[in-house]
């Protein structure tokens, strides 16, 4: 039997898996149920847990796993619980919080809204970035105060280019 | 009347899909032109015969009209499609084409020029006795003639650029203090979308429904429309779901309005496959807005309803063949829904998406029509629209429809990018558009929190994390060469640490 | 009446699919059933849950009727849909399902016993009125009887299993001294397909064609038929190409034999979705034929050309409701046809073929429907029907779906095993089916050396020629490292001779 | 540039072959176009010669490639074409000619309707195999002389097992 505590950015699951005559199972919260997990091409699963059906799709990731349900992607990392009981109690923080915003696609960067020092919020916009035609506000995704603005006006910025960082 | 055999289809994507799909139909040869990036697109492979315009922007591709043109008559074309977009409404193109013996799909250049222009397609409709929201007659010269304009129309109004679409160059404008900067940067705009920096304005109607009536003319006089197209549900003033018919639409505000788009049609002596938009206010009173010159992105909303395939009928209309359908002869039978499936993360506000599509599967079954531009495989390429493909449902009711789009919505997978499936879903179980309660505020009005509204459902949270420690456990069960499968686990261990070799495993 | 919130699907392949679309549409949760081989299959994926019934072989899971029993017991399911084949006109499983208060999704099993048989069948043909070909009363008992009836009906004659169906225990008999040998067969035949050996005398009918008329009823005496599917292209006696309406039937012959259908619907007390079939002969007199009481494969064209979804009113009737729509408002609109996409070699005389799909597209766009239980990567199992999909076009006349099927056909890619594909392309192209010239001799008409119809044009062969000396060109252009590609030309150097890693490279 | 002659069971097609300015040329009976070859994914090609646009599956065999176009296959086997010259002057055959009948499916041997020694025509039933609960006949696919058969009816056999050889 086994304990792992799988994370998200704001999240942890905490679950008990083991193997009984060949049967995989999983149980969370007190309720245990069979699991059968198998794998089809391109990285995806047909996941049959407690005789609900769903496919999956699965990306490694250096820290988890991306995994797609639907039309949804969501990354997760999953640990030993002991582990983590260990970090938790040594004051470690489970989730590492994103402390910058990067560019969600290649193109120009039309304008620049804020400067560094400033104290933001969340949602405010910082840039607008021009991509398929397109001009875009890119957003805060926290609340916080500008470390250092990496781009200047009229830029072109390739996909996941870090263009703003807090402090 | 030109027999047509073969033409030369100056868009991509989808609708590049559609139109040579609509050539096999008709028996007539295709051919696809491309930029470097679209080399392996599909609508290249799909096509008969394909030839590089080279370049990898639409400004160095698709847009140049002496490539295309030189394609043309090289392998032979009798005709150009422009599709919607790029050409589509470009009056020198089509003069371009009509100087070298070549057909353009679509009306005569004096008919796009002069609906094109926003205030010349206001006074015709004017003339064509169509109703229409107050304006000012001509384009703003200076501001304080647009104060005075604003003033009499009264607040709010719309700043709307002459030659526009697509919601660029346009601004709403609550009060006159407003009015100069809102001027000036729809203006900006305007200038650099369509290189014409002329705006007016016009009164702001609130919550107005975007209805459009599909029209077809032929070169003998004959036109009639094909009902209506209700696509109120916009994001950056751009369409996003769309159906037909209207869930207020009964038969004679039908008749109504396509009596009126009938006549703007026959005013401007169109020819062709068009479409005259329209708002409805709350009480059901309509306004023209524009036509619109071109095959609309929605118009397989309409052909699922009549039956009628809209993009034949192009070609018939085309060679100078008459109209073989008659107003009388049009019914529209059952519900039609389209989802465009756009890569747009929708949480961050709608912003494109791109990458390579891990996996594909499209949809299919009873009622589903989907036209995609990709397949299994391909990558969304940067430098063009993220419009993946159009999912389509037919049911015999509103309801039937809506169950269809769902489980359509639901089979659909695509992994790699992120898309509007789960946001068109969403759109798919809302009591408002349940009901048929909709306006272009519709978006705003119902999720003002976007980006909370997306957030997976928290039973779906745990699913995902649950197939995360699943798939985490098996592989240390492998790792250590416990597994009971096949492969030996002697070639497991082999391979213990190298994860890219143990995903082949698997 | 109860309302269906879980219905069971006894089936596997597209039918399951499709039912499983069917309760999605419905707001119905749809449980699967599967063997061992197929855990991965896409209609296990599709559904919203899943239970293995072990075993590989039909007999060992999908014909066990205990463990479908008991799995739709635990999990709650109020119905089972049987699709067709398998346990679909099994009477004993849907009294089994009654002794267990689940509703078994067909007629009852007094009716399918009734018309399961095709001498019972025959008797309630007649006191409903029906016409019918000649034939003896009873089942063969001895071979002198057997003489006599032959002699009294007139050579050729057709030896039928009285459990028939598929084509198994048939056999056309064109003089008297060939009778007792095909007796013999067609009784060992009828055996081991139905395990029951009865087998009887029917009238040979000279090129017919087969025309089926689809019927509906509900447990309130209400009996509608929805239009005729003329189902004349077979081969091994089992339909390959179907469509709706037949070419050959109008307005009033549809009425004639809509009437006869809904007759002996009447007379056995049917209830639910029937299909009731007829011989058509070179005048157009019909003769019924069977009744098969279940979803028939070849559905969707039904749906298609009325917008009626047969799977939806299976469901209602079920539950006990009323049929919504009356005989008046059941209406054709344009035309469908359906190609079975068999995973078989036609030129080697329709054997199957299995194997690993390397690549798998569907087709789609206007007019295009496809009904499959497979997706891109799947392998084909060994153990069932070689039916990968239904290709099912509409068009606004017959000459349109016509155009659309080719169209869709040559779309469809299907790389590592033979299809019936490229068989059903040269159908669509053949004048005789153009012209609606149909029999069930169609195929021994028009193709008499089939193996030599399938080979390629040899525009194709040297296409293809080309491409292999093309990409074995390029091959070898970049083992000796010229390529003017991306990659290294260090890189490939390295890897001459590992042909594996080369194809990356590519 | 390159002269290749690509062979079928039973033809062949010389082509020649050769760059220029970076572009692909190939050549047969005096008409010659320019090609354009790009692989997609799952070993498909998209194919566009003279302007006309195909899309191609490739699988490599030992000896060749099975080429797929629209729903059909082929095999072929490409030569140097001097090499083939030379061994057509040595007087040797480019096709090897198919002396056996193998398994077209897995399934059960019902009926075997031959014997060795037997002369048979092309067409002719050899045995019968049921599958997917159908019975299949087995037809010879050449005219000749029975050398060997390898299975006894019940028998259940893989897909390819060799069934009958020819002399």
């Amino acid at each position: 039997m086994k304990k792992v505590q799988v994370n998200t950015a704001d999240k942890n699951y905490k679950f008990e898996l083991w193997r009984s005559n060949g049967d995989l199972f999983i149980k969370r919260n007190g309720s245990q149920h069979k699991a059968d997990i198998v794998r089809l091409n391109n990285n995806r699963y047909s996941l049959i847990i407690g005789g609900r059906s769903h496919e999956i799709g699965v990306e490694h990731l250096p820290d988890g796993y991306a995994i797609s349900h639907g039309a949804r992607s969501e990354n997760f990392r999953v640990e030993d619980y002991e582990l983590a009981k260990i970090k938790k109690a040594a004051g470690i923080s489970d989730t590492q919080a994103v402390k910058n915003v990067a560019a969600p696609m290649p193109g120009l960067i039309v304008d620049i809204q804020c400067a560094i020092g400033d104290e933001v919020t969340k949602g405010q916009s910082l840039l607008v970035m021009e991509a398929m035609k397109m001009e875009n506000d890119i957003k805060s995704p926290l609340s916080g105060k500008i470390k250092a603005i990496n781009i200047s006006p009229r830029e072109s910025v390739d996909k996941g280019r870090v263009l703003v960082e807090f402090e | 009347m030109t027999e047509i055999k073969k033409i030369l289809i100056a868009n991509r994507g989808e609708i590049a899909v559609r139109i040579i799909r609509g050539c096999s139909d008709a028996g007539i040869t295709s051919v696809a032109v491309y930029s470097d990036p679209d080399r392996t697109a599909y609508h290249v492979r799909a096509a008969d015969e394909a030839y590089p315009l080279h370049g990898s922007t639409s400004a160095e591709s698709y847009l140049v009209q002496e490539k295309i043109i030189e394609v043309a008559k090289e392998c032979g074309a009798q005709a150009i499609h422009p599709g919607y977009g790029f050409l589509a409404e470009n009056a020198s193109f089509a003069e371009l084409c009509a100087k070298n013996d070549i057909i353009f799909i679509g009306p005569t250049p004096e008919v796009i020029s002069l609906l094109g222009d926003k205030l010349e397609a206001r006074q015709t409709a004017i003339k064509a006795g169509l109703p229409l929201a107050p304006a000012s007659t001509h384009d703003i010269e200076n501001i304080n003639g647009a104060k005075a304009d604003a003033d009499k129309i009264g607040y709010p109004v719309l700043i709307k650029a002459a030659a526009g679409g697509g919601g660029k160059g346009m601004r709403i404008v609550e009060s006159p203090d407003a009015l100069e900067a809102a001027i000036k940067t729809a203006a900006s705009e305007a200038t650099s979308a369509f290189g014409d920096k002329r705006v007016y304005i016009e009164k702001y109607i609130a919550r107005p429904r975007h209805i459009e009536i599909q029209i077809m003319a032929d070169t003998h006089g004959n036109v009639i429309h094909l009902g209506e197209r209700e696509c109120s549900i916009q994001r950056r003033h751009q369409k996003v779901i769309e159906e037909s018919p209207s869930p207020v639409v009964d038969d004679k505000l039908r008749a109504r309005m396509g009596e009126a788009a009938v006549a703007i049609a026959r005013e401007s002596g169109y020819v062709g496959a068009g479409t005259v938009e329209f708002l409805v206010d709350e009480t059901l009173n309509f306004y023209f807005l524009e036509v619109n010159t071109r095959l609309q992105v929605e118009h397989p909303v309409t052909e699922m309803v009549t039956g009628i395939d809209l993009v034949q009928e192009q070609f018939k209309v085309a060679a100078g063949e008459k109209l073989t359908i008659t107003q009388e002869e049009v019914k529209q039978r059952g519900h039609a829904i389209e989802c465009r499936i756009y890569a747009e993360d929708v949480a961050a506000g709608f912003i494109p998406s791109t990458g390579h599509m891990a996996a594909y599967h499209e949809p299919s079954g009873p009622g589903v029509r989907v036209d995609s531009g990709f397949v299994s495989g391909d990558d969304i390429p940067v430098y063009y629209d993220p419009l993946i493909a159009k999912l389509v449902t037919w049911g015999s009711d509103r309801r039937q429809a809506i169950c269809r789009m769902l489980r359509a919505l639901d089979e659909y997978t695509v992994q790699g990018v992120e898309t509007t499936i789960p946001f068109e879903a969403m759109v798919m179980e809302n009591q408002s558009f349940i009901d048929g309660r909709l306006s272009t505020h519709f978006i705003a009005d119902e999720f003002p929190d976007l980006a909370a509204s997306m957030m997976p459902p928290e039973e779906e949270m745990e699913l995902s994390a649950m197939a995360a420690a699943l798939i985490d456990y098996r592989r240390k069960f492998k790792l250590a060469g416990i597994g009971n499968e096949k492969q030996q686990t002697a070639d497991a261990w082999k391979l213990s640490g190298r994860i890219d070799g143990l995903r082949k495993v698997w």
